[in-house]
């Protein structure tokens, strides 16, 4: 098999938040809202392990795929040099989707930083469904697709942690403003660990169908070396469930936040 | 030319075989390439009990190589032998069963049960830093691997393979050790303890503090063990660490070893078990070999 | 802000050192940066006569590191005072002479010698891999460690390092045994014991055979070691291998060192020394702290 | 120190054959026929020890000097990925040079393969001398830069292994047919180690004045780790020294070839 696509596009969005647009018809043929796919930033031993990346948005129209980044490490920093035309190397789809909603519900995505990304995805998938979007910012600067979320979305909130766009203070108190008076059929949530803790408990408290993205350190991405842990329920104990193939999405009940 | 190899009474396809705990029990993988054509599967480290391992983050990135510290998460050898054995079974391909415990009995108890299982041979994991109790500690002495051994030997009726650790000062005797306890086969090496920091936030990067380092980072200190208990026991080596591409694996032919295992490369590249017996077929033919068990030990000294 | 540190009765200016064996006696790299600027300098090893060393090759790159085998080829004890401690001694900065022997007597005797040169320390190195006789074989056992350190320590009249070799089961056992013969200080790892092999020659690419293993590949289990040792022995601890840049060398002052030693990313980067200095002054002045000393053990667990 | 220079041009010769011309006040100004510089190839943990390249040419005017290399390994592959503009990390002058004819003398370089390129600088930099070179190359298609050997010395004799240019067969036969008929006052040699073994025991017993250039696996490339050795008569003992710092060029009495 041959992981080996190529770069159509390559934008910054934002201080050190880049796009990928990839094209593969093996990857838009069979991806889902909320996988991602893992990334190979080097061709040798320089950042050694791929980077799970979430898929932000697929155009089956051109076979492609866009990839949201936020510059951090050495992987990231390398595949800020990756640049139109050039190949690279991944694998996905992986890991398993958000439950996706049926025609007619109402639907709350609430999303944080880098975690936003696999919600586009998610949102531009489901139409006929009342969605509306939550996103949480640093700040101005780091405000990234307004304008497509906006564009999937029936209602776009945002909230930046000093108040320089949209909201003052963490998204999490206008989504709960909002559920003291909506009741969504289902809340999908990524983003910093904080916040989705606080989603998900939320929702499991009011009972409200909430699905969450978690984010883990990866060793094959595909679930055979048991890395990638997170804690699940299992009974009255626990378990490890793996992030990259029994997620990245769990069901809210089910995680356990520590 | 002819690219199987005998070991220890099993025959293999090929040398190449997937190191266990990073090919799971070999479902994840079939999706990316066939599995009947690896020279064999150890399958991740089966324990008497199902475990759950230790607490996340359980990889941290090095140069190089990886640290880990999943801590011998499994379902336990029924739960193996019930849900697993039959998919593997499906292959052509040898399924070893790597194995480890706490005390010496754990061990014995859990060959005899894999005696009777669909397997083709057994591999003694008596080298995994990453669990508090036994293991390592068994790995860590020549008396340990030769109580381990012997014991487990008596109740074994599949070929038995001892998997060393890198963590002692002289593997020669630990190897013999392992060699005069009744091992058919000797395995090595496992990862080498290590530990990362995250210097932001001031904490080890695993959740266990220390973990085991594999990856090519290793591979001159798997080689330069390979190589030196090749001299020191008579019964055929399997080597690893740090194997990427058929060079790397010739290496460790070359230095003695009769099969290879390759573990972390596969996470980087999933197809790197078969992009490697295609490298060492093709290396045979260049080098006027005949077959793949020529390699072993045709180190030029 | 203060970078200085105290170790062993030893005021270094800053943490960063140059390691034995990779900076030669300093006149190379003097021309590079100002060897003022150093915490100390660590000479090539030196033995009671001059030493030719191993046949070439001595070096052989692998992944993210090199193996050596130079084997301690110096000029001997008394060149090195009459031809090398006159410019050292132009700078400001501290002369650590690394010494190995064959025999427990060799040592005394260099360390005779040295304990009246113009140096500021011995650094004993009981771990080069890379000779036949002594050395790492005193290292490999706390018994030999103990048996060179206290005999040693009787004749001399400066601050003692011990440098320990990572080629041992235990590395606490080892350090316990330096510190218990009166070390005033333990630096580690040496390098580690390795082996590279040329697939398409067929043959060791070192003439040796065997090298010692050093750059970054080796950090995680460095790191370890000193973490390790750091938590067993209550004399201060000089951390190195893999160190590349300040990232590295906080990493082994958070792990427990005192002070840090840089040797192959010298190879790649002749600045990493001052780099080195620069940065962690960067990341005290940051990260809150008040001096270089306190980052010593300052990982939260 | 900064060691990064600006690459103005870089250009295959022949299959696996590379010249990187590179601009570098600090170099130019100081090199002298014979030295070398030590590339990194890669930013990261890639080809991670320098690799040694001698300077093959020197244009003051211009600032700019040129390397050129076989593709070989790691490291040289990573070369061929360098363009014109780029930065590259190189150190140097490195090394011993040359011992430098004086005008009016006669002197003749033998070079192999990639010993060849040092032969060069050496031969444009001393005019007013008689100037005979000898290049081996294993066929047609490795033998380049022989314009440039032409201008630069009185007589170029070319051979090949396999005779598909020039003289067939080593480069060592012409030469020491040359050598019977003519005593150059000076001889320099650098290639393949059994020819400069030829070259200098043969001028040795002859009592004329050779230099050979050697190589070694490297570790600093200054002189101070000791790697990098060449065993040397050291009066009725032997001695190792340093290929980096004592050479590259050795006088052909003072070596040991094994
Ligand atoms: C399922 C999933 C989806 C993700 N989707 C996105 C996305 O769409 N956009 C985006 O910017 N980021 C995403 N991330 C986070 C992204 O994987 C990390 O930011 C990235 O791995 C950091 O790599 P680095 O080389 O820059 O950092 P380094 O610190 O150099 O990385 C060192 C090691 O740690 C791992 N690591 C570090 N941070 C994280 C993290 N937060 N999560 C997992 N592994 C980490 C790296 O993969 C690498 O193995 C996702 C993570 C997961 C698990
Ligand atoms: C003083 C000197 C001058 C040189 N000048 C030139 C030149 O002008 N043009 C040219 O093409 N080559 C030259 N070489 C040889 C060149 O250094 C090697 O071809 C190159 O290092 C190979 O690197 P690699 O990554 O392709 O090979 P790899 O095999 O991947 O290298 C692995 C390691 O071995 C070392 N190595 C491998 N071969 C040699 C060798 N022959 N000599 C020294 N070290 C080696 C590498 O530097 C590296 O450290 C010179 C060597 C020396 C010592
Ligand atoms: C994530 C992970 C899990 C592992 N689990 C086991 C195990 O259960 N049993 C075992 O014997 N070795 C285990 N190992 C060690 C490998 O089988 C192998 O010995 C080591 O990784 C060196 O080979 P490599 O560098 O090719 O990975 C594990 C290694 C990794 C990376
Ligand atoms: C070429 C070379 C020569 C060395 N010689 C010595 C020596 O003479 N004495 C000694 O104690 N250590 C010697 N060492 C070991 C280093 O001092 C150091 O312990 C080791 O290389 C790990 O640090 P590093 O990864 O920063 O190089 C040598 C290392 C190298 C690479
Ligand atoms: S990363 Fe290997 S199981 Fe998830
Ligand atoms: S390469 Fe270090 S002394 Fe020559």
């Amino acid at each position: 098999m041959d992981f080996r696509e190529r770069i159509v596009k390559t934008e910054t969005l934002a201080k050190d938040i880049h796009l990928i647009r990839i094209r593969s018809e093996q990857i838009t043929g069979k991806a889902v809202p909320g996988q991602f796919v893992n990334v190979r930033c080097s061709n040798g031993l320089d950042a050694y392990l791929r980077r799970p990346i979430s898929i932000c948005s697929v155009c089956p129209t051109d076979k492609t795929f866009d990839i949201v980044y936020m510059k951090r490490g050495k992987g990231t920093s390398l595949l800020c040099g990756f640049c139109e035309g050039d190949m690279i190397d991944v694998i996905g789809p992986l890991g398993s989707g958000f439950t996706m909603p049926s025609a007619g519900e109402k639907i709350a995505v609430v999303g944080g930083g880098i975690g936003i990304f696999p919600l586009l995805y998610l949102l531009e998938s489901c139409n006929g469904v009342n969605k509306t979007a939550f996103l949480g910012f640093r700040s101005k600067d780091a405000v990234v697709m307004k304008d497509a979320f906006e564009y999937a979305s029936n209602k776009l909130v945002v909230a930046t942690d000093d108040g320089t766009f949209g909201v003052k203070g963490f998204v999490t108190k206008p989504f709960f403003d909002w559920l003291n008076v909506n009741r969504p059929d289902r809340v999908y949530t990524c983003g910093p660990l904080p916040m989705i803790k606080s989603v998900a408990e939320h929702c499991v408290k009011k009972k409200i169908f909430c699905e969450v993205s978690m984010e883990q350190r990866m060793g094959c991405g595909i679930g055979a070396c048991l890395v990638c842990s997170c804690k699940v329920k299992e009974g009255p104990d626990f378990d490890y469930a793996r992030v990259c193939k029994d997620g990245p999405v769990f069901p809210a009940e089910k995680l356990i936040f520590e | 030319m002819d690219l199987s190899v005998n070991i220890a009474g099993m025959k293999l396809k090929n040398p190449v075989i997937a190191a266990s705990g990073t090919f799971g029990f070999g479902k994840e993988y079939s999706k990316f390439f066939d599995l009947n054509k690896l020279g064999g599967i150890s399958v991740k480290g089966l324990t008497l009990e199902p475990r759950k391992g230790n607490e996340p983050p359980r990889i941290a990135e090095t140069p190089g190589g990886i640290l880990n510290s999943v801590g011998l998460q499994n379902p336990g050898v029924h739960a193996f032998i019930r849900d697993e054995i039959p998919f593997l079974r499906e292959f052509d391909t040898a399924v070893i069963a790597n194995v480890a415990g706490n005390t010496v009995d754990d061990y014995r108890a859990i060959v005899e049960i894999l005696s009777d299982a669909d397997i083709d041979a057994i591999e003694l994991n008596v080298s995994c830093p990453n669990v508090k109790e036994g293991c390592l500690l068994f790995g860590s002495t020549a008396a340990g691997v030769f109580d381990v051994t012997d014991a487990v030997r008596k109740v074994c009726k599949k070929p038995l393979i001892v998997k060393l650790s890198p963590n002692v000062t002289d593997i020669t005797e630990i190897a013999r050790a392992a060699e005069a306890a009744g091992a058919d086969c000797i395995s090595l090496i496992n990862t080498i303890l290590g530990m990362s920091i995250d210097v932001e936030k001031r904490k080890p990067v695993l959740a266990n503090v220390m973990g085991g380092l594999s990856g090519p980072a290793v591979k001159p200190v798997a080689v330069r063990m390979v190589y030196q208990t090749a001299k020191a026991v008579k019964v055929p080596i399997i080597g690893m660490g740090g194997i990427s591409n058929e060079s790397d694996a010739i290496e460790f032919m070359l230095a003695g070893a009769s099969a290879v295992m390759i573990g972390t490369a596969g996470f980087v590249n999933p197809n790197v078990w078969v992009d490697t017996i295609q490298g060492i077929e093709e290396y045979i033919k260049e080098n006027g070999f005949d077959n793949a068990a020529d390699l072993t030990g045709a180190l030029i000294e």
